[in-house]
């Protein structure tokens, strides 16, 4: 605030100032809002006090450190029920990443689709495509995740494919879709695995770099080579080759179907919760995105793909040269808060039985130790902690892709 | 929108008598046959026919929704047309893509509103269609666009965004970027009338070079200022239908038709 | 008809050709068929997909639906009658139906009370919405309140009549001691109203039974009824709270701006389960010892916090799309900051900001099923409690979750058709 | 203090389950049935003398014991266990013990288990936030076999879970294993493995702190364990209490002798109201999850001392 | 943005003896001494010293940038001045509320975009101040802003809304806006600058009607048409001082400063 410093020669100050005298007015209702602030704390606090006082209850983040107690069903870390309450926050934050981060990429694909079908010139597809995001839109996400749930129940018991002479053998003779998850085989890491993995990953960095030939060589010869069958190619052939070369290093854990007579063992298990709180995290926002999508691509106007198209570009190439490269400037910042949405939507995981931050630490934990305030804290602060930083790198990207204008 | 015409009419009279020194060779450039467009029932072009000569320069005026743009538009195959036939340089317009590509890269094409790539740099612009369809070595299509730029006299603008440029310099970007597809005809459709008075000189300027170099042209305007400069022929079209066309001399001073003359004294009386 | 001439390009056409309806090729249904579903060879495999997937999920879908039995007292009889065959046991809606429309306490001889009301904010909020209706019908709708208070939670006439009346004094009060400043015209209807308030509670208490209704509490509010509220009045009153904080946040005030940013960031950054679980079990240490709020009111307030920073938000983009000349015109021509905003700044980008506001009020009311999470029987409460538990209906997931479905889309879509349609009418209308 | 609330609301708020059949569930029409659902209406009798004025609120396994310590309710009867940390950590007044009972194990029956020990591998329906769940933990750590827990919230989804075959077995209280089973389309095909995994003493709870109240809650459960001892019964109860009998127990239970009603802080016939309106102890249990109800529970050690039990009042003196 | 000179130039040469017939009081109106105004560090007004004349028409140009919307929005507080001192008809500027509103309801002020309240009528628009500020019956402040209207030439408007209305009638309104309240002092800041050149002479004609009853009227324009027919002075400002000030007949044809005459062959040379 400035303020003007000359112009006050006749000095003095007189309370009537406090009111209008610019200077000072807005001291002055700063001041009242911060002593109304402080004395609601204030209110709050001390009725906290004294409640705890009542209680017998005191605040203590001591809890943390005992031992939880219970057990949970998915684990991406080592936990046993005797690990501590912490142990099992922990457990529970990463599979709430899990699922965050899984439903953003599933949301982002189906949302993409469906937003570029809605917008396609096929009438049945696009109807489809509006039905299908109208009738995600308008129904609580906790209601889909019912459904969902509900329907990822419906799969065969595990039961028929164990045993000598199971009622059906596994899928391809790998994998058993049942109503307690999908399991498929494990890869197991023998000697020389590394090389393997190492010459995947170089072949993954080889792909761009032959992207970037491509484009090199288009700028400098005009020749165009192909892209995607050669991608392909340089992904698979090298990591193939060295597999047999070095005599198979990379064994797999098939599902073994005779452990017991209730659940299929080894493999890789991906359980019933996840599947059905990332499929439902994913269809519902993935009609969210769909309609950003779609408003994205609209409001490149027609005139954009009109004047490329009489350049003599191809379809396909007006949407990877023109369209998308402007659409995703309107698409981003949507996009990215939608990615806020899933995280915080994942919490509703204990409707399906998913053991995620909230039904660990904002659920079990909280029930068993009665440590309401402290667990409820915890909670809070750590959503809010994802969501700062989901929006710093919000911030980041509209600054770097404004577009220039005069 | 046609106000600006008094602006050109200075520059025109001078020069009313270029049109006939430039040469218009034999060769067909452009023929159209009986052609029929309709949006759903609605008849928008009613048995058009038309033949354009290579080095021709052809004017269209008529009222707003006479269906000049929709004409312009078929050429270029952005809409499609449903009964005739259109010839471009000896390709027939068909839904074959092939020959829909093969006229689109000999045909140049500038909107109202330039249509820009606001997210690529000027030079950008111009080369992306050089490098993606003629596949053109990128250092070459550079050179190309520098040189066409260079004849739009903004150069200088090259690394800069089309959101940074006036709207008369867009719009000579817009030229520029067609023109280095090479193309043999281009066709401008009104390509001043979102412009400021002065721009609009700097965009005639230079659409008056390129047809003083022999371009063949179908431009929709109403400046009739730059239609009395460089047109061979002024056609003037109403309800879907080419009502008359005459060399712009006779055609300005000695409109046939009643509807013409009331267009005219529409527009010049203002 | 080729007039044209290589020698004389001179052409004028004497006769004109009337418009002709297209060829047949290209007209009608054939040709709709053609451009719209079988352009290409992609389009038609896609077309051919989209018709299979429709047959498959419409295949499932009207057997049940259409085979559904609506009269079995009971899951084993709907099981007996099917014999397997798959179709839906809609009985439960026919025998639950008010269970999961107004809860399960909510005294059935009472139900016209909840209905009537949702009948009439149907009519009172239409002036809201319509800006073409006569003004004076917003006076209906400033009504409405207290009459649906009444309707639906009951007791004497008296509480809402004298809450009415304190709001009309505080309001008189208000105009006229606003003449000294806003500041005190507040204050002066804050202590009028505050004054009838008291006076009115007394004379409620001493006359609880004249022109009583039935008293119902918050408690007995359950199933879609419940959702209803929570939506309708966390928005009605995350309104004001909400354009206060987006006022905050645009304010030149250091400190305002910044306890209006903290709190705002704070409540978008965190689930909405997480201020339920504070309603829930946190809340009521932070309140006075022995003030004992129901569950309903604290997550009403909860709710509300929530909502209103939502709205804050869309309010803010409502006011930073004004030009900043309107705000420098007003000063100039002597308003005070109270007048400027609420004659000139408010309406207007409160009128930009109503496609946002529905679109907060959409999304906050399908947020009303988290209540069930708390264990509330609100529409999805109701259904994963006490039916999907009691022995009569375990077992019919997909007639109840589709009825909650249906219930939810057909209100949140006519909402955000409506949104739509104000979008477009903004977009077009005179500013 | 809560007395006093409950008197001025003249309605007891009572926490009960989100539904469990023969325990707490709201019949077709929304009213509340089941065993502790009694208890609840007998309080409500003694203090208010009007069974019908409680408020039931529905609580699951998370939200039962923040609903009690806010105050939302009053006492909660929700087959809680008594536990040490419950009373000393979190601070609530266990008023007594209504069901003595233990963890068990329900499997469907073709699954061809007879022991809880040969779950190695299953997958178990677990209600969040209970003993239960921890019961489980410890007992599968102690056979150091393994098991993959399906968190539940409610009764109702864990019901769900279980028929839909999410999980291979359900394990609760074994009172709650059969109240559940019995809403089963065919409760034949479910079997309840023997191996009682813990004790599990179900009671009514309160605040800490408020000694005044939580002894009408002790002393009503009291009354109607000591009513069924006496031999008083609902049918019986009216002309009993109409004067005094030769029993000076049941005169003193009854308030026609004494006036251990007015040190409660009651009416002196609050016992007489308790048990007119539910019956005794016996009548409560024979009626909602007693052998002649579907969920066919048999008195075990809920039988009174005098017949092998473990229900043994305190003597009304 | 000096381009519509020339439409005014024809009526300024036959009013140019005018201006000395309005009578100029001794009573001053505005008073600046010695003002100096920051941006953050940038000095944008330096200095300042202004005596304005109850009954002066003063106009203050100079190049873009120089500072001139800022002293007029310092005079109406609409901006703070960091130094100095301004008196308007008496009342000291300071940072007293009270004073702020006095000078506010003083003085009027017309902007360039005119800033009209669109969501209320041309009436409502005119009423609104009176009503809530000076506390106007409704149906006296009615009365007065029809009485304005007619002033300004569109009292059949007075039901419309602004957005219905045309750039100059929309300018007028804003100026029967601002007479409403009365103010005796009125400040215009380009107020002719957005509008298309029929509408300016609109406007012009009426500020000038204003000025011929005795306003004091600064105003910032580029018209110098209508600065010969009506200023008493004008002032040329540059880099945040007053360069020259003179009348407008010696500051036209005779500038003394380097600068004025580089200014003015700028915008009459035009
Ligand atoms: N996509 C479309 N669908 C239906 N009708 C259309 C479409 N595009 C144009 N029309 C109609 O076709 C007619 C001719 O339009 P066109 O744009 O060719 O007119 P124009 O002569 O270019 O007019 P203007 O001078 O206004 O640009 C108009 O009546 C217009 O309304
Ligand atoms: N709010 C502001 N913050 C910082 N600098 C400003 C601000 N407003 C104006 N300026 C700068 O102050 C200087 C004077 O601005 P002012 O608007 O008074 O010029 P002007 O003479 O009215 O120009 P124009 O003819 O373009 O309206 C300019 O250099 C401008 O960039
Ligand atoms: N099943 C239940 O809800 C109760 C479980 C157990 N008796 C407990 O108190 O924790
Ligand atoms: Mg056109
Ligand atoms: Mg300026």
């Amino acid at each position: 605030m400035t303020t003007f410093t000359d112009p006050q020669q006749d000095g003095g100050f007189r309370l009537s100032m406090l009111l209008n005298d610019t200077r000072y007015r807005g001291l002055t209702f700063q001041f009242i809002a911060l002593l109304l602030l402080i004395g609601f704390m204030a209110f709050l606090g001390m009725n906290l006090v004294s409640n705890l006082a009542a209680a017998g209850l005191n605040i203590s983040y001591e809890f943390l450190g005992e031992p939880a107690g219970y057990d949970i069903n998915q684990r991406l870390i080592d936990y046993t029920s005797q690990s501590t309450h912490f142990r099992a926050a922990m457990v529970g934050l990463l599979n709430t990443l899990l699922v965050a981060v899984l439903a953003c990429l599933t949301a982002t694909v189906i949302g993409v689709v469906a937003g570029v079908a809605r917008l396609s010139s096929n009438w049945l597809v696009a109807k489809v495509m509006s039905l299908y995001v109208e009738a995600f839109r308008n129904v609580p996400v906790l209601i889909w995740i019912l459904i969902i749930g509900t329907i990822v129940q419906q799969g065969p018991s595990p039961r028929v494919y164990l045993g000598d002479d199971p009622e059906r053998g596994l899928f391809l003779g790998f994998f058993a879709f049942t109503n307690r998850g999908l399991t498929a085989p494990a890869p197991v890491w023998l000697e020389g695995s590394i090389w393997v993995v190492g010459v995947f990953l170089a072949s993954i960095v080889g792909v761009f770099l032959y992207r970037r030939f491509v484009r090199k060589a288009l700028y400098d010869s005009g020749r165009l080579y192909p892209v995607f069958w050669p991608s392909v190619a340089i992904l698979l052939i090298p990591a193939i080759v060295t597999y047999f070369l070095l005599g198979q290093p990379i064994g797999i854990d098939m599902p073994d179907v005779l452990a017991n007579r209730f659940n299929l063992q080894g493999g890789f298990e991906i359980q019933r919760p996840l599947i059905a709180l990332w499929l439902a995290l994913s269809v519902y926002t993935g009609a969210f995105i769909a309609e950003n999508v779609r408003a994205g691509i609209m409001a490149v106007s027609k005139g954009q793909t009109e004047a490329a198209a009489s350049l003599g570009l191809r379809p396909r190439r007006i949407m990877n040269l023109v369209v998308l490269p402007q659409a995703l400037r309107v698409i981003i910042p949507p996009l990215i808060s939608n990615y806020l949405n899933i995280t915080k939507n994942s919490s509703l995981a204990i409707a399906v039985g998913y053991a995620d931050i909230t039904a660990t630490l904002g659920g079990i934990t909280l029930n068993q130790t009665g440590r309401a305030i402290e667990t409820v804290l915890l909670l809070m602060l750590f959503y809010l902690m994802i969501s700062l930083l989901i929006s710093a790198v919000m911030n980041v990207y509209n600054a770097s892709v404004s577009l220039k204008e005069r | 929108m046609m106000t600006h015409t008094d602006i050109q009419s200075g520059q025109a009279a001078q020069a009313s008598a270029a049109p006939s020194a430039m040469k218009v060779s034999d060769e067909i450039a452009i023929e159209i046959e009986n052609m029929n467009k309709w949006y759903g029932t609605f008849h928008v072009l009613r048995d058009i026919d038309l033949t354009v000569r290579r080095g021709e320069r052809i004017v269209i005026c008529g009222p707003s929704g006479s269906g000049k743009s929709t004409l312009i538009r078929c050429i270029n195959a952005l809409e499609e047309h449903q009964k005739g036939r259109i010839t471009v340089d000896g390709t027939v317009l068909s839904s074959d893509l092939k020959n829909i590509d093969r006229i689109r890269s000999e045909v140049g094409m500038c909107f109202q509103h330039f249509n820009l790539f606001p997210h690529l740099t000027i030079l950008e612009n111009c080369t992306l269609a050089p490098i993606w369809v003629r596949k053109t070595p990128k250092k070459e299509a550079e050179e190309t666009a520098m040189h066409f730029l260079r004849k739009v006299k903004i150069p200088d603008q090259a690394n800069k965004y089309p959101g940074q440029l006036s709207g008369g310099q867009q719009q000579r970007v817009a030229i520029a970027r067609s023109l280095c597809m090479k193309p043999r005809i281009m066709l401008f459709d009104e390509p001043t009338s979102a412009l400021d008075p002065e721009m609009i000189k700097e965009v005639l300027d230079t659409m008056i070079e390129l047809a003083e170099e022999g371009m063949t042209m179908l431009c929709v305007t109403h400046e009739m200022g730059f239609a009395r400069q460089v047109a061979n022929r002024v056609i003037f079209m109403d309800q879907g239908q080419i009502v008359e066309q005459n060399e712009p001399e006779a055609f300005f001073n000695n409109p046939k038709s009643d509807r013409t003359k009331l267009f005219l004294s529409q527009i010049l009386g203002h | 008809m080729s007039d044209t001439h290589s020698e004389s390009i001179s052409f004028v056409r004497e006769s004109f050709l009337p418009e002709v309806p297209p060829p047949a090729a290209e007209a009608g249904p054939v040709k709709w068929l053609r451009a719209n579903l079988f352009s290409g060879a992609v389009n038609s495999v896609m077309t051919l997909l989209a018709l299979a997937l429709l047959i498959y999920i419409l295949w499932g879908f009207l057997p049940w639906l259409l085979g559904g039995n609506w009269t079995a007292s009971n899951i084993r009889e709907c099981r007996e009658i099917f014999q397997g065959s798959g179709a839906g046991c809609f009985a439960v809606l026919t025998e639950r139906w008010n269970q999961l429309l107004f809860g399960f306490s909510y005294p059935p001889s009472e139900y016209w009370r909840p209905t009537l009301s949702l009948l009439l904010l149907a009519v009172v909020i239409a002036p809201v919405l319509f800006s073409h209706l006569p003004r004076w019908l917003l006076i209906v709708t400033a009504l409405y309140p207290f009459t649906a208070y009444w309707l639906i939670w009951g007791g004497t006439i008296f509480t809402p009549v004298m809450a009415l009346a304190g709001v009309i004094a505080g309001y008189f009060a208000y105009r006229r001691a606003v003449e000294r400043g806003f500041a005190v015209g507040l204050l002066a209807g804050l202590v009028v109203a505050l004054f009838v308030w008291w006076l009115g509670g007394l004379a409620a208490a001493s006359e609880p039974d004249s022109l009583a209704l039935e008293r119902v509490p918050s408690r007995d509010m359950g199933g879609f009824m419940l959702n209803m509220i929570l939506g309708v009045v966390c928005v009605s009153l995350s309104l004001p709270i909400g354009i206060l904080l987006a006022l905050g946040r645009q304010s030149s005030l250091p400190i305002v701006k910044w306890i209006c940013v903290v709190f705002i960031e704070f409540i978008r950054g965190v689930p909405l389960i997480t201020l339920l679980f504070v309603a829930n079990v946190v809340l009521a240490y932070f309140l006075p010892p022995g003030t004992n709020f129901d569950l309903i009111l604290r997550v009403i307030i909860m709710i509300t916090m929530f909502a209103s920073a939502y709205i804050a938000e869309v309010i803010r983009g409502g006011l930073a799309a004004l030009p900043r000349g309107q705000y420098e015109a007003a000063d100039s021509l002597g308003l005070d900051y109270a007048q400027a905003m609420r004659l000139i700044i408010l309406p207007q980008a409160l009128k930009i900001s109503i496609p946002g506001i529905v679109n907060v009020a959409v999304g906050l009311f399908k947020d009303t099923t988290l209540v069930s999470i708390i264990s509330m029987f609100d529409l999805v409460g109701m259904i994963r409690g006490p039916i999907l538990a009691s022995t009569d209906w375990n077992g019919v997931y997909w007639e109840l979750f589709g009825f909650a479905a249906l219930l939810f889309f057909v209100v949140c879509y006519g909402i955000s058709q409506y949104s739509q349609w104000l979008e477009r009418k903004l977009a077009t209308d005179h500013r | 203090t809560t007395l006093e609330d409950v008197k001025e609301r003249g309605k007891l708020n009572c926490g009960v389950t989100t539904g469990l059949v023969g325990f707490a569930a709201p019949d077709a029409n929304g009213n509340w049935e089941g065993f502790d659902v009694a208890l609840c209406r007998a309080v409500a009798a003694a203090v208010l003398g009007d069974p019908n004025a409680v408020e039931f609120v529905p609580t699951t396994g998370k939200t039962r014991f923040t609903s009690l310590a806010s105050g939302e309710i009053d006492m909660l009867a929700r087959n809680t266990t008594w536990t040490f940390s419950r009373d000393n950590d979190l601070k609530f007044e266990f008023t007594g013990i209504n069901y003595y009972d233990g963890q068990g194990f329900m499997v469907p029956k073709d699954l061809g288990v007879t022991s809880a020990k040969e779950l190695d591998g299953a997958t178990v329906c677990i209600q969040t936030g209970t003993t239960t769940e921890l019961n489980l933990a410890d007992f599968f750590r102690k056979n150091n076999i393994s098991y993959e827990p399906v968190p539940i919230e409610t009764n109702g989804e864990a019901q769900q879970q279980y028929l839909a075959g999410a999980c291979d077995a359900y394990t609760t209280d074994a009172s709650g294993l059969a109240a559940t089973r019995a809403t089963f389309e065919t409760p034949g095909d479910h079997v309840i493995l023997p191996e009682i995994v813990s004790k599990e003493p179900l009671g009514p709870l309160v605040r800490h702190g408020d000694n005044e109240w939580g002894d009408i809650v002790r002393w009503t459960l009291n009354a109607l364990v000591a009513a069924e001892e006496l031999g008083v019964s609902s049918a019986n109860v009216g002309e009993m209490s109409a004067s005094a009998g030769d029993s000076p127990e049941i005169n003193r239970l009854l308030g026609t002798e004494g006036n251990l009603g007015e040190m409660l802080g009651l009416e002196n016939d609050w016992a007489k109201n308790a048990i007119m309106a539910v019956g005794n102890y016996g009548e409560v249990f024979e009626k909602n999850i007693g052998q002649n109800t579907p969920i066919g529970l048999a008195r075990g050690l809920n039988a009174q001392w005098t017949d092998g039990g473990l229900l043994y009042s305190p003597p009304f003196r």
